[in-house]
């Protein structure tokens, strides 16, 4: 099926599924994080996404930027580490940017999405080629923007921007880290795919599967 | 893994709890959020100072807490930072007006989360410097990179920040001090042994019996490069070597020589390396004229040691020497 | 076996070399034969205290140096008691003319070599007493053994003796008060990990995954029981039980409560414990007035801890106050 | 070959022999002291009396007290522990009772062995069967002196000490030990012989053997 909006069920959708998702993978993002990292990436997204998800449903929101400034608040406020401030303002940045709406069409998700990713570079200053999460977000974002220059239907952009995900995501294992943790290894940081980055996959993950659905 | 835990969850909790048990003279702790301050914050017109980071790496922050130190330590889960609520109550129960100086150690995580927390702050109206520790000669700096960590200097930092703000320096000048020492001091580590974070039950990496872990940081991390176990004395050159080369030190200079325990060294061994590291400065013409020895910031039962060389001048040395009073270094009173 | 040390031979003599080059202000070293005095040996007309014990265990004694503490340490190999000869050289270091204590403890080793330094004291016309430290619970104690051990009661003895030296007691008050600390200090402990002795290279009992050694010595020697791990309250409650009917603790005491790693156990599980034994004691009725939390008797690197309980009264109070500047153990200077 | 005395050079023989048992059985004796005490009794007895015969080869002793006194001494200033002290004063003791002579008959060696015994009682306040070294050389001695009133043969009757110092070594496993380190085991203390009775019938069987030879 194709979606020219997504509508505050389906956004709502988007993070319970992407809190399923990390769960599911908990120890799969926390080995990735033990080889480069403190073993604790896992561990971290699965605390603050069940957050989100809780407080979402104790009191659901109204609104788009309400849901998105709720969530990156709560993962702000219950993560911790580099993760809660990187996730946290990528949602945020999202809520504001999308306004006191009850949908967004595909135009308005791509400068949501876009504003979030800005957030993230303001505030961890990563590359392209750094080995973190922005290796998968910023190729997911373009993929998206190129899919939306073709046709209005989300659902496709999503796909595209899911592939691209997968793409990024394996292709951080080859790269030598220059930010975050990871980067303290040097050399021994190559060969290993980067645990921020597999998360932000599991995030389109997420936006497709939900989209699909119905 | 064997702990002298209860339920993991709840290790960072007993702990504090624990803490604020043994040391009600010198701290009180706020829990919900959690954070510990020195027992007569705010301290009115003094600066505050503020550390916190990831637990497991005690007596750090919390056990430097208390008058001519820190003004209070925010413990995160273990080996993760804090987020930004617990780091701006510590901030609010510690301003007497003067502004707060927040320590950082630089980890993405620790840095940006504090950055956050100081952003409150301001909004509130209250004055906030920040400082990032950035020590640990493990990592080659750049500018495209995250940077050094903050390793066993940060205490260091604190104990010398900590006598600036006693004696009365505002926050710009407790700040100077504070990037001083920073500018001055560095650090280099080895693991003989990985440590077992409580929730996570396993090691995060593994050592055969005759390999140690050059350049570790602090959070059971391997680090930069896997060698066979070799004498102390000679873990000690490898370690020094990067340490001296860097700022430089050379003949001539005074420093200050902390051996650090990861927290499951004998004591008997730190002292064999201090041997060794007073012997190699003192062939090169650098005098130690402070000293630290023992386990001051760990990473659980970890067994090695960092070394860190801080160069002084009579200004640090006069801090260094003022009174502190807090559960993990005292003198003076 | 990963240790940071050079030849097994010579772990103790670098490290007391270590230890002399880290501490110059606090003591001053004396090789051949081997013992640690403070700074300003001998003092005169005041009583001096020396203790001494195979080494593994420290900051025990050669950390408890200095004003206010002991006057001189005497390190034996690791784990064996020292000779008498350096005792008697130590003895007469620090002899000021007001005699000397030998604070020892409850090992037949220890006892025998102490006993024998006395002798050649009093043959050179130094008058020594001693007083036999025994806080150990876990062993039985009767007039046909060998007695309970001496452990990490150890340290409060030798603090508040030291002060009653330093304060200008004269020796038979000198030994009345430390007789008085041992009467009333009671302690138990627990293993989690063995201990590797430097030469013998083996641990000297192994322990499964899930497997404790409850009441141990400090020496790596098994204890009275080995149970199932158990989460750390249940460990508290299994110790503090002992310790407490002993005496007995009654409700209304007030206490010092010590809570003693065993020299691999994180500060984070020190406290974890500490807060179940103040819990344990205020249900008791039993007010905990005074408090130390660390690694101050240890056997190398083992994991595990023991809880030391010492009624106090305002004299033991007042002189655990009393100001201490030791290389681990220090305040009011 | 049978011994109406027992010179210079034959004592002086039993301490190198002595040395040379404690030290091949190194391993031995320091495994059972990590059963019931604290593995160091093996690399106690063998700095001893390795510093024992060092000092005698550098200066020989030209009397039985010297050479007794002074390999008591070493002991008592060489090994530490319980060890040292106990085997120092029996050697002493065995020394002063000697006095100044060139060599022992036999009523003069068993004085001189049992004032060493009286002198590790003494110290160690040990009674038959608390599970130490008096384990073996209480009975060894008794042994000794029962075989001298049927012969005045010191070669048989360090025979009949050893035979039964091996009796009382091994008698040592089914008790429970009630001084010493291994007391602090109580019941766990049973089971496992006792190093000092295992060093002490090493002793007599160097007698032996250096009354064998010639
Ligand atoms: N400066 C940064 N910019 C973007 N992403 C980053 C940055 N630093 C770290 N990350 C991401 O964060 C991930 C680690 O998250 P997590 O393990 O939860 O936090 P921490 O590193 O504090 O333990 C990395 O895998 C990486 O993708
Ligand atoms: N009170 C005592 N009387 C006689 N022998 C003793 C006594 N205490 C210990 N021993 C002997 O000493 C032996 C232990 O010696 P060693 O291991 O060298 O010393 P330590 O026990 O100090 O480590 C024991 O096996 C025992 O035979
Ligand atoms: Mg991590
Ligand atoms: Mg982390
Ligand atoms: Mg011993
Ligand atoms: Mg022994």
């Amino acid at each position: 099926m194709t979606n020219d909006t997504i509508n505050l069920d389906q956004l709502t959708g988007w993070l319970t599924r992407f809190r399923d998702l990390v769960t599911e993978q908990v120890s799969y993002l926390t080995e990735l994080d033990s080889a480069i990292g403190d073993a604790d990436h896992g561990s971290n997204m699965t605390r603050g996404m069940g957050a989100v998800v809780e407080k979402i449903q104790a009191s659901p929101a109204g609104t788009v930027d309400e849901l998105f400034k709720g969530a990156g608040m709560t993962l702000v406020t219950s993560v911790g580490g580099a993760s809660g401030p990187l996730y946290g303002t990528f949602f945020l940045r999202i809520g504001t940017t999308a306004g006191p709406v009850a949908s967004l069409d595909a135009p308005g998700l791509a400068a949501a999405l876009r504003a979030g990713l800005d957030g993230v570079v303001a505030r961890g200053k990563a590359e392209a080629g750094d080995k973190t999460m922005y290796d998968v977000l910023a190729p997911a974002l373009d993929a998206f923007d190129a899919a939306l220059l073709a046709s209005s239907d989300i659902t496709s952009a999503a796909a595209a921007a899911y592939s691209a995900a997968q793409t990024g995501r394996d292709a951080t294992e080859a790269l030598l880290a220059r930010k975050g943790r990871a980067s303290y290894l040097g050399e021994r940081s190559i060969g290993h795919i980067d645990p921020g980055a597999a998360s932000t996959s599991l995030l389109f993950q997420a936006l497709t599967e939900i989209l699909g659905e119905e | 893994m064997k702990k002298l835990v209860n339920d993991p969850k709840n290790v960072v909790d007993e702990a504090v709890a624990g803490f604020a048990a043994a040391h009600g003279d010198i701290v009180r702790v706020s829990s919900d959020p959690t954070f510990i301050v020195r027992a007569d914050a705010p301290v009115s017109g003094k600066v505050g100072l503020v550390s916190g980071g990831g637990s497991g790496h005690e007596p750090l922050h919390g056990g430097f807490v208390g008058v001519g130190m820190l003004d209070a330590a925010v413990p995160g889960a273990v080996f993760t930072s804090p987020t930004p609520d617990p780091i701006f109550a510590a901030t609010q129960a510690v301003n007497g007006g003067a502004g707060v100086l927040h320590i950082v150690k630089n980890y993405t995580g620790d840095v940006l989360n504090f950055e956050t927390a100081a952003d409150l702050a301001l909004a509130e109206g209250i004055e906030v410097r920040t400082v990032i520790v950035n020590d640990d000669v493990a990592v080659k700096d750049s500018l495209y990179t995250a940077g050094r960590r903050g390793v066993a200097g940060t205490v260091l930092v604190e104990k010398i920040a900590g006598a600036a703000a006693e004696r009365g320096d505002d926050l710009a000048a407790v700040a100077a001090v504070a990037e001083k020492v920073i500018g001055q001091v560095r650090t280099m580590g080895v693991a003989l042994t990985p440590c077992v974070v409580p929730h996570a039950g396993e090691p995060s990496f593994t050592l055969a019996e005759d390999e140690i872990e050059i350049g570790i940081g602090i959070h059971g991390e391997p680090g930069r490069e896997r060698i066979q176990l070799e004498p102390a004395d000679a873990i000690v050159d490898r370690l020094l070597g990067p340490i001296l080369e860097d700022i430089p030190f050379v003949s001539g200079d005074s420093v200050l020589l902390l051996v650090n325990g990861m927290g499951g060294t004998p004591q008997i061994e730190l002292y064999i390396v201090f041997r060794r590291a007073a012997e190699v400065l003192a062939a090169k013409g650098i005098t130690v004229t402070r000293t630290l020895v023992g386990n001051f910031t760990t990473s659980l039962e970890m067994q090695g040691m960092s070394i860190s060389v801080l160069k002084l001048d009579d200004e640090l040395t006069e801090l260094w020497d003022a009174p502190v009073q807090t559960a993990a270094l005292r003198w003076g009173r």
